[in-house]
Order: structure tokens, then sequence, then C-alpha cells
């Protein structure tokens, strides 16, 4: 597997996920969205501890890295969906429209 | 304690009003006695002058150099001193301070509204002044120099008139242009000058210190800015700076607005002193430290300051209100200095300061003279008056000599300065200076045209009965009146404190053509 | 990982034991003892600082196997936080925004918040980085939506956690490519991979570009700059005023504090007399430069238009972070001791302000301009402490805001050069446009008359916190030899 | 030169008048109200006469050294020592001031005298007096000022109490304008006059090299008349701007004089200022202020005479107006304003002199004219007095009887200005036409013949416009009202002392200075000659002898005589309705004349109205324009600011639609940014991310890296 491909396969997740973050109106769509993006980076991080790009042999960084990346999306994803569920109990609704009234 | 007093004159006299604020606030029971709160604002400004009286006497014009130091180090990783001490230039500055606030102060008895607050303010800005004309080093100079604003903005936006919010924002926003400006200017001369030493002998990278970037430095090897020399762009900077202050031609609309709208008082400090500050600055820092762009730039002030004058003396003509009237002159007045600095000859730089000091005289007198007639009739359109001579005989009278003195009437103090001006520019510039003086004629036709709508004619039967000169306004007009006569004959107190530092000044300066 | 480095880690320690203290107390009692929570919080924070202080290495060390250094610089920001969330909680001891009920939690929460950002100063390798600021993320979602019968904090909350979401996910995907390209993860060994990329070109070249451009992004959005600014009004607006005042100050601390390290330990080479160069091709200086003045343009003339205060300091805080980047940009130690300086200097005096509109606003009812319309007379001292805030951070002398901007205009203008001249002239422009909304306010304090004359009262432990920040606002303004001493060490650590 | 001899006393001339002065301002209204009108003329006269008494001391002192020692100097102090500058405060008694002293405490001091008479009715004559005294001051200051500088005070000063003065009843706004015309009109001269003297001082301290920068020779620049006529060797034929300097110098001068002294173009002040007192128009506007001019050119008749050029411009003018104002004079029934004019005319002829060389004769008219012409204001103020104010000859007449005292001094004074022979008015004027013709001009030959024709129809206009006042007022019927009439009688002494004194003074002083042909000591110009001796050398006779001298004498005689046969002819019976006719047979040269062929109108559509037409013109620009530009800098902040909530995002926005569109294919009409929507946020980031690495590109490609 050559860095190439893996650069592709990310950058193309990578935009997907951002694709989808500024497209959805849905704020749990939009989650969805940052976790294409994390894992994006994730591939690559793993990618990379494995190839020998930086002129040195495999690594176990990227690994354990990916695994906090992991953890903290999940930590991330748990408060935001509490924030969400809170909004929706008040507001019935999720969708990123429709929550304006902060503004000057 | 005299020993301290005498070994700390300078300081003692900055920082007398401060200790005036804490009293008028920590006496208790002063909100409610507005008189208690007069009477501690007159001691306090009234040591500045007595003590101004003691540096006056202590004070050895001879010597060109400069005396009452105190120099320490202040904050010692950007190599800041405290450096306080007066030379010939500053010297007649931070007396004509003292006076003019002492006088202002009288004048303030008028205030009712919130009485505390209003000395408050004064006493700090008082500090700032004499603090500005003290300062030797340029980061102290520009923190007096900065203090002054926020008092001034207050001052005008509280106690002044229908437009004060504006008047005083277009003061703060315009006096804080030129001020940023001056501070890039400075941290660029502060880091392209020479290593040194500190007043207490420790190595300096760079100084702050005006002396040594004057004496050390020549900053014609420095890299330019911008892609301008760099003497020639530091001095543009400072230079907008401090003309914003004079005012100078075109950054000088915000002074008939903060004039027309300021109380008294203040309209008093603002022209006896706050306008001379900009010509102060100008030959405390531009003058010493960039002597080569200054001749770069001499034709170009001379060209301002001619404008200054004649423009505003044409824009008094135009003028209805009495305040603004005298703002505008204040501009034509402040032109005199420009053109005369610019020349570089002893009777210019002579009469550039004298006429600063002059101008602080007359134009407080004439502020205050605004004041009593306002103080009547709650306005102050020239038209609306009349024949107020059969009315009011000991204020017309008053009015016609500051109204003379103003237009350079010889034998009285203004015809000096102007007189000075003119000789010193001449050599130099010589069709600019007889155009200029078209502005003398101008000067005598707004001021009689005026005093003719005021105080001649028949009597508009609205100011019949109007109340005399109280002995409150006596106090704040007459020692003005006989300082402007007596310095019209005899102009040597003033002339022997500071011509043996302004030739050597100008000395430096044609070592530089 | 060494043992002994847990005794380099104890102010980090016993904030978050703090913390567990807090939580644990809370369970056990049946009873809302809000005194004793704060209790703990006030000593855990003073005790995090003590030690941090007196840890001050001699010289630099590498913490956790490279993921974290102690050295000048991160040991001069930690009392700085746990300066700042002394504050913020002491501002939470009286504050109606805060339920009684879940002050607790509140406090647990700043506690690890801090922790975090002590991290986040002290992280020396790309993973301590985005753990640090992740850890410092999810506590001020959590706390800017803390408020849940507040319908803009829940709001207010959603949006900054998926605008941090985001942001975090560029940055991560940057520290990804960088990872391919250095193949390594801790700033050491980046370091020492740079010299080979000097040289890049190609595909190589356009993959830095895209690694150093989104990690930047994820330093910009943590310090609220232009284009990663648009949470920072909503978010303070929505969060409880006493965290709003402390997320104005701190964690934008904390990022300017990791950007500082990550540029110059990382991306830069040092020179002679305390400068610093890009270490490879990437324009990165010239980005900052255009995002510092593009920040504080749209900071200031966001500001101007604003009518609640709290939007109105945002948008201010917006712009001061523009001024900080100057600092930044500057690449030479006395950038980064500006930038210190600047970072003590604006918490005492933001905070300071966001501690007016708090007591204000719980006097008068409101944060809007005009609930402080005579003010100099309802509250003459709060007027006096409000004015003396303002005028420091449009930079005026004797207020130490002054002292601040002179640190950043120094630092600018001693590098010399035309585009360091065109950002100090941006600079010292935009401090001129601040003043017009800043005096607004003043204005309002002074110049309008009040609408009622009721003579309102604010509680003494608010009064007491707000003289003496005014009075700290001021003495630093005119001596200031201290602090200047403590941000030279601070810079001496590269 | 001598070193001049030093007294020590001689600042106490003018220090008496200003004592007086001082004492009346300040506490004069006290004395008035506490023990009338008397203390305040007492004091005055008293200062005044003291004065006159030094004066007249040091007369003698001057007259008892030898001629070439007759300098009095007396320093005071070092007035504004600035660098190589020393002005001092210091006065000097030389011939020619010593008899401006002389006339002006005397005739001064008559006219104060008389003041008490003629103001013993007006409610504050404290104020005047007060006035009067500081106008002695000044114009002493005037005339014995030792430089230029110190000159100017005077010159200005007496500009100051004339403008008091003028305006003196101040309720009538009339006559405060008038005040006020005076003394900007003046301020115009002194213009000129303050440009040449930076002229000359500084070219005679030193020289302007081809680049117009300027190098100092000179030590001290003491600025006295003594050290300027020294400089005048190192002062020839130096040029500034392609101009002989002195010629400029001179020229400038002069215009300033034009104005103190009311000649063309700027006389047109002096007319107007009869609104005040008739004593201040005697003392002021007749003996002594308008002269000041006359003076100055006198006192630097060292300058003049080295150049011919300003010479012919200052004769030129001076002949001009003796003519002008001698026509205007025709037409006016104003008896103050015939006499205003006739002092115009009269100070042209002095000027004539001046302007041809003849010092000696223009000083001698200046004091001849003072005595003959301030009987005539004295003895017209006596007759308005008696006339209850009523001023328009017209409504007068056959006042001799009622007035014998004023009808016999106004008579002889009225002879002397006409010029009947062994009056002064017939020397003093007979010198100057004499020397008109006799001077040559080296630069345009046939300027005697002018002058001197100018001159002397001049005199003939004015022996017939004076004659046509003396018929008007003395002679016929009275035409006043009976109420009027009821109240008319002579004087009191006070007031006719000085007319007695004045008119035996306009009597005999020309035998100070007789003719050349008569053979008799000309006293007055061995007198002056110490001062004028250096100057003569530069002018040239023509040399016409005395033939010519002795007809040109008979005939200016015959044309007096035929100026007076003629207003004889026509006003002598009914002068009135002589006057009427004569305006009804030539109503539009009347109305020409009458209304002073206009001036003041073309004045004031020339120079006034566009004057004040410009300052509102900059007024406006001041506030609009200067101040609008900063305001529009203010207003564009805060506009740009206001929409910066969607303008200036929307290009924000549209890049990022922009961006997005090309990197995501994807695009969204986004509204605004700051919306409070999330998803605008984002895109905003996202953007600006793209736009981020998009500049990057850009800086690394353009700027190198961007290092």
């Amino acid at each position: 597997m050559s860095a190439q491909a893996v650069l592709t396969v990310a950058a193309v997740l990578f935009s997907l996920g951002l694709y989808c973050v500024i497209t959805r109106r849905n704020a749990v769509s939009i989650l969805m969205g940052v976790e294409l993006m994390l894992n994006a980076a994730n591939i690559n991080l793993v990618a990379f501890s494995n190839l020998s790009l930086g002129g040195q042999g495999p690594k176990v960084e990227g690994h354990m890295f990916v695994v906090f990346v992991v953890l903290l999306a999940a930590a991330e994803a748990a408060v935001a969906l509490a924030i969400i569920l809170s909004i929706f109990r008040r507001m019935g609704t999720v969708e990123a429209d429709r929550m304006t009234s902060l503004k000057e | 304690m005299i020993e301290f007093v005498m070994n700390h004159l300078l300081s003692v006299m900055t920082f007398t009003p401060l200790v005036g604020i804490v009293l008028i606030y920590a006496i208790p029971g002063t909100g409610a006695k507005p008189n208690v709160v007069r009477g501690i604002a007159t001691v306090v400004t009234g040591i500045p002058l007595v003590l101004g009286f003691v540096l006056w006497r202590g004070f050895d014009p001879a010597i060109t150099g400069l005396q009452f130091e105190e120099h320490t180090v202040w904050i010692r990783t950007f190599n800041i001193e405290y450096f306080m001490a007066v030379d010939g230039i500053s010297i007649s500055m931070v007396l004509l301070t003292v006076l003019i606030s002492f006088i202002a102060c009288l004048a303030s008895f008028g205030v009712e509204k919130s009485v505390r607050g209003f000395f408050a303010m004064f006493l700090l800005l008082e500090t700032g002044m004499i603090g500005v004309f003290c300062a030797l080093d340029f980061f102290l100079f520009y923190v007096f120099w900065e203090l002054m604003l926020l008092p001034m903005y207050f001052l005008i936006g509280i106690w002044g008139g229908p437009r004060k919010e504006y008047a005083a924002i277009k003061f703060f926003l315009y006096t804080l242009f030129g001020s940023v400006l001056m501070l890039l200017a400075m941290i660029a001369l502060y880091y392209n000058s020479r290593p040194t030493t500190l007043v207490d002998g420790t190595p300096a990278a760079h100084t702050f210190n005006f002396i040594k970037l004057m004496a050390e430095n020549d900053f014609s090897g420095a890299g330019p800015i911008l892609g301008i020399a760099f003497p020639k762009i530091i001095f543009a900077a400072l230079f907008i700076g401090f003309s914003i202050k004079i005012p100078m031609f075109p950054f000088h609309t915000w002074l008939p607005d903060a004039h027309v709208e300021a109380p008294t008082p203040i309209s008093v400090i603002l022209a006896g002193i706050l306008l001379k500050m900009g010509v102060y600055g100008i030959l405390r820092v531009n003058f010493t430290i960039l002597p080569e762009a200054t001749v770069w730039a001499a034709p170009a002030i001379a060209v301002f300051g001619v404008i200054n004058m004649v423009y505003g003396a044409f824009v008094c003509m135009a003028q209805k209100d009495l305040k603004k009237l005298i703002a505008y002159s204040s501009i034509s007045h402040m032109g005199f200095c420009l053109l005369a600095m610019a020349a570089f000859t002893d009777q210019g730089i002579s009469g550039c300061v004298l006429q600063m000091w002059n101008h602080g005289i007359i134009s407080p007198m004439l502020f205050l003279i605004a004041g009593v007639i306002y103080d009547r009739a709650h306005h102050r359109e020239i038209e609306r008056f009349g024949g107020l001579a059969q009315s009011m005989p000991e204020y017309s009278a008053l009015t016609g000599l500051a109204f003379m003195a103003s237009l350079g009437l010889p034998g009285l103090a203004g015809f000096i300065s102007e007189a000075l001006c003119f000789l010193g520019a001449f050599p130099v510039f010589r069709a600019l200076t007889i155009f200029s003086a078209i502005a003398v004629i101008i000067t005598a036709a707004y001021y009689l045209w005026t005093m003719q709508r005021m105080f001649l004619g028949k009597l508009n039967e609205k100011y019949a009965e109007m109340k005399p000169v109280t002995w409150r306004e006596r106090f704040t007009l007459y020692p003005l009146a006989v300082i402007i006569v007596i310095l019209g004959f005899y102009p040597m107190p003033v002339l022997d404190l500071i011509n043996p530092t302004l030739f050597w000044l100008v000395g430096t300066i044609r070592a530089a053509m | 990982m060494v043992p002994s480095d847990f005794g380099k880690l104890m102010p980090e320690l016993v904030l978050v034991v703090a913390a567990a203290l807090i939580i644990v107390a809370d369970v056990a009692s049946a009873r809302r003892r809000t005194g004793l929570y704060s209790s703990i919080a006030v000593a855990g924070l003073l005790l995090s600082a003590w030690l941090s202080v007196r840890l001050g290495p001699d010289r630099p060390q590498l913490l956790l196997g490279n993921m974290a250094a102690l050295d000048a610089f991160s040991v001069f920001f930690m009392p700085v936080f746990a300066g700042a969330s002394l504050l913020a909680v002491l501002f939470s001891l009286k504050s109606s925004e805060l339920t009684k009920e879940r002050h607790a939690e509140y406090l647990a929460l700043v506690m690890v918040f801090t922790a975090g950002m002590m991290f986040v100063a002290a992280a020396s390798s790309l993973v301590m980085l985005y753990l640090s600021m992740e850890m410092i993320g999810i506590c001020a979602y959590a706390l800017t939506a803390f408020n849940p019968g507040h319908p803009r904090s829940s709001e207010a909350g959603l949006k900054y956690a998926i605008f941090g979401a985001v942001a975090s996910g560029i940055m991560l995907f940057g520290i990804s490519i960088f990872y391919g390209l250095t193949g390594a993860l801790d700033y050491p060994e980046i370091r020492r991979a740079i010299p080979s990329l000097a040289t890049a070109n190609g595909p190589q070249a356009a993959l830095l570009v895209v690694a150093v451009v989104f990690i930047t992004g994820g330093f910009a959005y943590k310090i609220a700059a232009v284009p990663f600014h648009a949470w920072c009004p909503d978010a303070y607006e929505g969060a409880p005023t006493p965290f709003a005042a402390l997320m104005s100050v701190a964690p934008k601390a904390a990022g300017f504090a990791a950007l500082t390290r990550f540029l110059y330990t990382v991306l830069s080479n040092a020179h002679s007399g305390g400068n610093f160069e890009p270490a490879f091709d990437v324009p990165w200086p010239a980005i900052l430069g255009i995002v510092a003045v593009l920040t504080m343009t749209l900071g200031n003339l966001s500001a101007i238009t604003q009518s609640n205060l709290k939007r109105m300091l945002a948008y201010s805080s917006i712009a001061h972070a523009g001024y900080m980047l100057m600092g930044v940009v500057a690449l030479s130690r006395e950038g980064a001791s500006a930038l210190c300086a600047y970072v003590v200097i604006y918490l005492i005096m933001n905070m300071g302000a966001f501690l007016a509109v708090l007591a204000v606003s719980e006097a008068a009812g409101g944060e809007e301009i005009s609930h402080w319309r005579g003010m100099g007379e309802r509250l003459p001292l709060v007027g006096v402490a409000m004015t003396v805030f303002l005028f420091s951070l449009t930079g005026l002398p004797p207020f130490a805001g002054f002292v601040g901007k002179f640190y950043l205009f120094a630092a600018v203008v001693s590098r010399g050069g035309f585009w360091y001249w065109v950002l100090a002239v941006a600079g010292i422009l935009n401090s001129v446009v601040s003043l017009y909304y800043y005096a607004r306010i003043v204005r309002a304090i002074y110049l309008e008359e009040p609408a009622s004359n009721e003579p309102l009262t604010i509680h003494s432990s608010q009064r007491v916190l707000l003289y003496a920040l005014a009075a700290a606002t001021i003495l630093l303004g005119i001596y200031w030899t201290p602090l200047s001493e403590l941000v030279a060490r601070a810079a001496s650590f590269v | 030169m001598n070193e001049p001899l030093t007294v020590n006393y001689v600042w106490l001339i003018p220090f008496l008048p200003l004592c007086g002065a001082f004492v009346n301002g300040t506490v004069g209204w006290w004395l008035q109200k506490r023990f009338g009108r008397r203390p305040n003329g007492a004091i005055a006269n008293a200062a005044v006469w003291g004065a006159f008494l030094i004066s007249v001391q040091l007369f003698l002192t001057l007259r008892g050294l030898p001629p070439e020692q007759r300098a009095l100097v007396n320093h005071l102090y070092s007035w504004i020592p600035v660098g190589q500058l020393d002005v001092a405060l210091s006065f000097t008694v030389d011939p020619l001031s010593a008899v401006m002293i002389l006339v002006v405490t005397g005739v001064g001091g008559l006219i104060h005298l008389y003041s008490i008479g003629y103001m013993a009715h007006d409610k504050s004559v404290w104020r005047y007096f007060a006035y009067l005294n500081l106008f002695t001051f000044a114009m002493l200051v005037l005339v014995l000022a030792d430089n230029l500088l110190l000159m100017f005070v005077g010159w200005e000063g007496v500009g100051l109490c004339s403008y008091l003065l003028i305006g003196f009843w101040y309720q009538d706004v009339e006559k405060a304008k008038a005040g006020m015309k005076a003394f900007i009109v003046n301020r115009v001269g002194d213009f000129a006059f303050l440009a040449g003297m930076l002229l000359i001082l500084w070219g005679a301290a030193g020289y302007w090299d081809d680049a117009g920068r300027y190098t100092m020779t000179g030590g001290t620049l003491s600025v006295d008349f003594r050290w300027l006529a020294s400089a005048t060797t190192y002062l020839q034929g130096k040029e500034v701007l392609g101009v002989s300097l002195i010629t400029l110098a001179c020229i400038l001068f002069f215009i300033g004089a034009t104005g103190k002294s009311a000649q063309l173009p700027l006389y047109v002040w002096l007319p107007d200022a009869m609104a005040g007192p008739t004593p201040v128009s005697a003392l002021i506007h007749a003996a002594t202020m308008v002269t000041a001019g006359v003076y100055m050119v006198a006192r630097l008749n060292f300058l003049f005479a080295l150049s011919p050029a300003a010479l012919t411009v200052v004769s030129g003018v001076g002949a001009a107006t003796a003519l002008f104002a001698a026509t205007i004079g025709f037409a006016q029934r104003d008896i103050k304003k015939v006499l205003a004019y006739s002092t115009v005319s009269q100070l042209g002829f002095m000027f004539i002199g001046v302007g041809v060389g003849a010092f000696t004769a223009g000083i001698f008219h200046l004091m001849t004219h003072a005595f003959f012409k301030a009987c005539l204001f004295l003895c017209a103020g006596s007759v308005i007095h008696a006339m209850s104010g009523e001023q328009d000859a017209l409504k007068m007449g056959g006042l001799a009887k009622k007035m014998p005292f004023t009808f016999w001094t106004f008579l002889v004074s009225t002879l002397a200005i006409a010029g009947i022979p062994g009056l002064a008015g017939f020397f003093s004027k007979d010198e100057i036409l004499w020397k008109a013709f006799d001077t040559a001009n080296p630069v345009v030959a046939w300027w005697p013949y002018l002058v001197w024709g100018m001159g002397a129809t001049a005199a003939l206009g004015t022996a017939f416009y004076m004659f046509r006042l003396v018929y008007l007022t003395f002679a016929g019927e009275c035409r006043a009202d009976e109420e009027t009439k009821h109240h008319i009688h002579e004087s009191p002494w006070t007031m006719t002392l000085p007319l007695v004194a004045l008119a035996s003074l306009a009597a005999v002083a020309g035998w100070l200075g007789p003719p050349g042909v008569f053979n008799l000591p000309n006293t007055f110009e061995h007198w002056l000659e110490p001062v004028f001796g250096g100057a003569a050398r530069h002018i040239t006779s023509r040399e016409s002898g005395h033939g010519a001298e002795w007809g040109l004498m008979g005939l200016s005689v015959a044309l007096a005589v035929a100026g007076i046969l003629a207003a004889r002819a026509v006003y002598a019976k009914n002068g009135a309705e002589a006057a009427r006719r004569l305006s009804g047979r030539f109503p539009l040269i009347h109305q020409f004349v009458f209304n002073k062929y206009y001036v003041d109108e073309i004045y004031a559509a020339l120079v006034v109205r566009p004057f004040m037409g410009l300052t509102r013109v900059l007024g406006w620009i001041d506030a609009h324009i200067v101040d609008g530009i900063v305001n529009l800098v203010g207003k564009v902040t805060a506009v740009f600011a206001m929409i910066d909530g969607w303008i200036d995002l929307y290009i924000v926005d549209g890049m990022v639609n922009l961006t997005a569109w090309i990197v995501i294919a994807v695009g969204r009409k986004a509204k605004t940014v700051q919306t409070g929507r999330l998803q605008d946020y984002l895109y905003v980031m996202a953007g600006g991310a793209v736009l981020m690495l998009v500049v990057s590109y850009m800086v690394e490609r353009v700027f190198g890296g961007g290092r």
C-alpha cells in the first residue's frame, strides 16, 4: 500500500466528512460528519505509523494516537449529544438552522 | 521637608495635584460641601504655583543644560527612566502651566455639577500637563501625554455644552490617533538607538532618554520604514502626532468643537496649555533628535504655518459664536509658531516660544471673557449682543485689552512675539512671511468687527441690566491683563529664561544644514 | 514513563484531585455545601499555583517521554491559568446564573479545565497537544451549555461543541499528515526531521502546506482568530458569565502558549539575537500576519455595533487575539515575552470588565449598554473601575493595557521590515478604532442620564474583587518591572 | 559718527501723559463722580503741559550744543534682545524729533485745554481724557523712538487711540464703524510698514545669495536709526526679487505712510474719522497723527534720498492726493468733512515736499499745518459747539458777529492755508512748490512740472473751498432754526485761548523758514540741517534761479488770491443758495464729487465684499469639507462596522461559496455569516481554511516563501 493511496483515501474521507458537516442540518448528522473527518485522520495516522515516510522505520505512536482519538471522539460526541438532547427537549428540533437566537 | 521638596521640586509640583485628588475623596463630607472641594483644589493648584515661583528664582538661565534634574531607573527591562528636569524651553511652559492652572481653578468655581469629580479630573489634568513639560524620558513623556487625554475627555464630555459628547469623542479620537503614531515612532527610535548606560551606570542596549537620543545617536543610518527613509518617516509620524495638538491645518477641526463645548476653565486650559504641547513636542523631540529631517521638513512646516495663520484668520471672520472665533484665532496664532520655528534663526525660535507663552496668557483671558458673557447671557452669539459697553464698561475694557493683545497691538505682549516671529522667519522665507503678515490685517478686522458688534452701537435692551464683573472673575482676568501689559514693554523675564537654550537648539539644527 | 515525573506534574494532579474531591463531597452529602466546594476549589487552585511556581526549573525538562515540557514558559503560564480560574470561581460565588444544585459540577469542571490548559501550555508532542486541547474543549462545551434553564446556553454549547469538533478534526487531519512527513509526534523528534523538509518540493511541499495550515487552523480556532472566530460571540453570550470571563482569557492564553511553542520550537530556526525564521518554505508568518490584521480589524469593527456588553467584550476579545498574534508573528524572544506580558495584563483587565458586567447585570438587570447609563452616579466606584478596565483595554497609559500594547508593538517594531511595519500600523490604527466602542460604554456610564436614580448595590465580595483588579490594572501600568522580569524569564525557553 | 550724548530724562516726556492716561483710566470715573469733571481735565492737562515743559527744556539743551552733536539719547533698557538682534527701548531727541515733540505737546496741550470746555457736558469725560493722554503718549513714543520697532509701537498706538476716539461716542453705530474702518485701513498700511521694516533690517544685516539663502554679516543689530543710516552704503546696489532693495523697502514704508497719513489710495478712513469729537479731529486727524507718515519718511530720509524711484512715487502720490482731495472739498457741506479733505490735501503737499527730497520743507509744512489746521478744527468745534452740534455749513452763516474770536482766528488760519503771503502757510507751501519745481527727477525728467502743476492747482482749489467754507459759515444771514440761533454764543476762555494761540502761531510761524530769495536767515532749515544734511547731498537742484523762484511765488500768490476771489464771487452773498444753484446746474458732477467719486462704494464692491465672501466660503469649507473629511473617515468606519454584519461578510460569504463550489462542488445560497446559524459558521471556517491554503500557495509563489 503506497502512501499516495492512503493519502487519497484519507483525503476523500475527510472531504466527505467536511461536506457532510457543511450540508447537513441535523445536528446529529453533523456530528457524524465530524466522525468521518476524525477517521480520515486516523487512517493517515495508522498508515504512516507503518510506512517509513519520515525516513524511519515503523512506529507505535500512530496507533497509540488513534486509540486516544477514538476515545476522545466518543467523549466529545457524548457531550454534544447530551446538549442536543437538552435542546431537543426544549425546542423539539435538532435542526441546526433553527437555532438562531444568538446573533448580533 | 524643605530639603526634600527642593531636591524633588519638579516631582512635587507634578504630583501635588494627585494628592489633591486623594484629599478631595478622602476628607469625609466633601460631596455635600462643594466649597471645601473648591478650597482644596485652590490650595493644591496654588502649591505648584508657589513652587513654580521657587523654580523660576532658582533657575539659572545662563545654563543651556538641564536643571532640577531627578533621574532614576524606572523600568529596567526597557531601559525606561524616571527623568524629570527643566531647561529653558520647558521651564517657561511649566511656569505657564502652573499659572494658567491656578487661574482656571479659580474660574472653575462656577461649576456646580458633581464638583468633586470635576476637580479630580482637573487636578489629574494638571499633573499630566506639568509632567509632559518636565519629562525627559520619551516613555515617561508619552505616559504623561496620554494621561491628559482621559481627564480632558471627561471634562468636556460631562461638564460641556450641548454637543459635548460629540466634541469629547472627537477630541479623544483625534489626539489618540496622533499619539499612537507617536508611540510607533517612539518605539522605532528606541530600537534604533545606540547602546548606552542608564543613570545608575548599568549598560543599556537602547534608550528612551531624550538627551541620549539626541546626543549619542544619529538616525541617518537606520533602515527605511515602509520604503521611506527612517528619519523622514519618524519625523513625519511625530510631527503629525504633535501637529494635531497644535492644531495644524488640516488636523484642526477638533479644536473649535472642543472649545465651544468645553466649560470655560477647560477652554482656558486647552487654549493656554494643551495647544502649546504640540509645539513643545516638536521642539523637544523632532528638533533635537532628528535635526536633519527637521531641516528637510522645514519648508513644509513653514507653509503649514502660513496656512494656519491666514486660513485660520479668514475662517475667524465667518464665525458667529464668540468661542469658536477665539478658537480659530488660536489656530491662526499657533501658525506663527510653526512659521517661526521652521526658519532656524535665533529670532524665529525665540519668537516661537515667546508666542507660545504670550498666546498662553492671552487666549485664556479671551476664553475667560467668553465665559463671563456666557454666564450672564447663556449664549455666545456675537450678533445677538450689541452696545454692551454701556451696560458692562469694565468688562468691555478688559475685552478690548485682550482683543488688542491678541491682534498684536504693539505695547502689549502679543506684538513682541509676533514681531519676533516675522523677524525670524523673514530672512529664510521672504515671500511666505510677507504673505503670512496678511493675517495681521485680517486679525484686526475680525476682532474689531466683533468688538463693534458686541460692545458698540446701540445697547440691546435685553442686556441692559448685566451683572458687573465679579471679584472672582476679576481675580482671574486682572493677573493676565497685567502680565500682558508688562510683557509688552518688558519681555525680558521670559526671553531671559528661554533664549540661551533656544539658541543652543537652533545652533544644533543649523549645524545639520 | 518515569514515576518521578509525577512530582513535576503536581500542579495538574492537584487540580484533578480537587475536582474528584468536590464531586465526592457533593455525592456524599445531601446538602449542597457550596462554600465547602468552593473552598476546595480555591485551595486546589492556590496550591496548584504555588506548586507550579515552586517547580520553576533551572533548565528545561521534558516529562512523560517528551510529551510535556517543563520549562520557564510553561511554568509561567500555569499560575496564570490557576489565577484566572481562581477568579472565575470567585466570580461564580454570587452569580445567579449558576444554580446551587450544580455548583459542585461547575467547580469540578473548572478544575479539570484548568488542568487541561496547563497541559496545553506544556504540550511538547502533537499527541499531548491534541489530547489536552480536547480536554479543555470538552470541559468548555459542557460549561458553556451548563445552564439548561437558559435556552441560549444550550444553543451556544452545541454550536461551540460542533464548531470545536470540526476544528479539531481539521487540526487532527493536519497532524496526521505532518506525522507522515516527519515520522514523529513529539517536538524534539519532529525538529530533527525538519531540515530534510526544508528542501521539500512537489507533492511533499504541498502536503507540508496543508499540514501547517490545518494545524494552524486548529490553533486559530482555540484563540478565536479569523476565520475561526465565529463561535466566540455566541459562546460568550450563552455561557454563564463567570465562565465566559474565564473563557475569554485562559483558553486563549493556552492556545497562544501552545501555538508559540509549536511555531518557535518546531517550525522555526533560531537565530542570534533571539529572532526566529521559518525553517522551511511555508509562508506561515505571512499567513498569521494577515490573520492577525483581519482578526483585530474584524473584531473591532464588529464590536462597534454591539449593544450587549458580553457580546461586545467577545468581539473585543477577538480583536485582542489579533493583537496578541502580533507578538507571535514577531518571531522573536521579545515577541514571546510580549505575548506573555499581554496575557497577564489582558487577564486582569478583561476579567475585571467581565466581573463589572456580571455585577451590574445582577444589580441593574441586564447586560445591555443601556443598563450602564448613569452608572457613574448610581455605582460610582464600579463606574470608575469599569472605566479603568475599558481604557486599559484601549491601551491608554497609565493603565496596564498600555504596557501590553507597548510590549507588542515594541516586539513588532524591533523586527523592522516592511511587512512588520504594515502590521504595526494596522495594529495601531485598530487600537484607535477600539477606543470608539469602549468609549461608548464610558459615555453611557458618565455622560448619559441614568434610567432611574434608585441606588444600586453589588455584593461586597464582587466589590472587593473589582477594586483589586482595577488597582492591579493601574499598578501594572505604572510599575511593571516585576512583570517584565517574569516574562523575560518565560520567553527564554527557546 | 559721533556717539550721541545721553540724557536720562527723555522718557519722562511720554511717561507723563501715560501716567495721566493711567490715572484717568483707572480712577477717573470715580473722580468724575466724586468731584465733577474738573479733575479729569486738570490731570490730563498737567500731564501734557508737563511734557511740554520738558520738551522745551530738551529743545534748549539741544540748541546749546554744536549742530553736529545735536542728538540726545535716552537708553532705558534692552527691550527685545534676541541673538544678534538687540532692540532697545530707547528715545532720541534730535532736531527733527525736537520739532515734533514741541508740536505734539504744544499743540496737543492747547487742544487738551480746549477740550475742557468742549467736553464740559459729556458724561464720560474721564474716558475722553484718558484716551487723549494715551494718544499723546503713543504719539510721543512714535516721534521719540530711536528705532523702527519702537516707532512701530507708537505708530500702532496712535492708531489704537484714533480708533478709540473716533468711536468715542460708540453708542452711535456709524461712529463705531468709522473707528473700525480707520483701524483696519491703517492696518493695511501697517502691514506694508512691517514688510518694509523686515526687508530693510535684514537687508542691512546681511545678504541673500542667489539661492535665497541668508547670511548675516553684521555684529549686533541694534536696529536704531543711526545704525540704519550707517548701513546705507551697504544696502546700495542690493536687489531683492529684481528690484532695488532700498526702493522696495521705501515704497513699502511709504505704503505704510499712506495708511497713517491718509494718502491715495488709503485715505478713505480720514473723512469718516470726523465722527470723533472735534478736538480729537484737531489733534489726531489734523495736527499730529496723520502727519506721522510724513515724519516717518523724513526720519528715513537717508533711505528715501537714495531711491529716486521711491521719491518719485512719494511725490506723485502726494501731488495726486493733494489735487484729488481738494476737488472733493469743493462739494462738501459738512464743515468737518471739508476740513478733513483739506487735511488730506495738505498732507499731500507734505508728501510732495518729502517726495522731492525737500524734507525740511515737508516738516516745515507739517508744523505750520499743525498750527493752522488745528486752529481751523478747533474753530469748527467752537462753531459746532455753538450750533448745538450742527455740522452742515449750509445751515450756518452769519456767525462772524456772534463769535468774533472764532471768526477772526478762523479767518487768519484760512488765509494761512490759502497761502496769503506773510502767514505761515504761504511760506511752507510755497517752499514745497518751489522745491517741487526746482528739484531734478532722475527717473522722469518732466516730473517736476507735473508735480508743480498739480500742487499749484491744488493750492488754487484750497483757497477756493476754504473761503467757500468761510463765507458759508460766517458770512450772510444765519440759516439755522430759531431754537439753535438762540443758543449761539461765543465759547469760554478755555476754548478761545487755544484758538488765539494757534492763530497767532499760524500767523507768524512762517518766518522761521522764509524762502531763499528773501535773503533772511532760514532758522528752520538751519535747525534741521544736522538731520537732513546727509540726504540733501543726493538731491540735485535744477538751478532754476532766483527769477524763476520769484516768478513762481508770484504765480502761486496770484492763484491763491484768484481762488479767494472766486469763492467770494460765488458764496459771499447767500452762499447756501449759491451752493444749491451750482449743484443744480451740474447735477452729475456735483453728485459725483459730493459722493467723493464713490471711492468708498468702489472699495466696498472690490475689496470688502469679496473679502467677506471669501471668509464665508472658507468658513463653510472648514465646517463642511475639512471637518467633513475627518467625519467622513469616522462615518466610513462606523458604516463599515454597521454593515459588516452583511456587506463585509457577504464578501467573505461569497468567497466561502466560491471556494466551496470549487473544492466541494457544492454551492449553497447561504446568507450571512454571523447569523447565529451554525452552518454558516462552519462554512466560514471551512472556507477560511481553504482560503488560507490558497493564500499560502500564493504567498509562497509571489513572495518566495514569505520570509
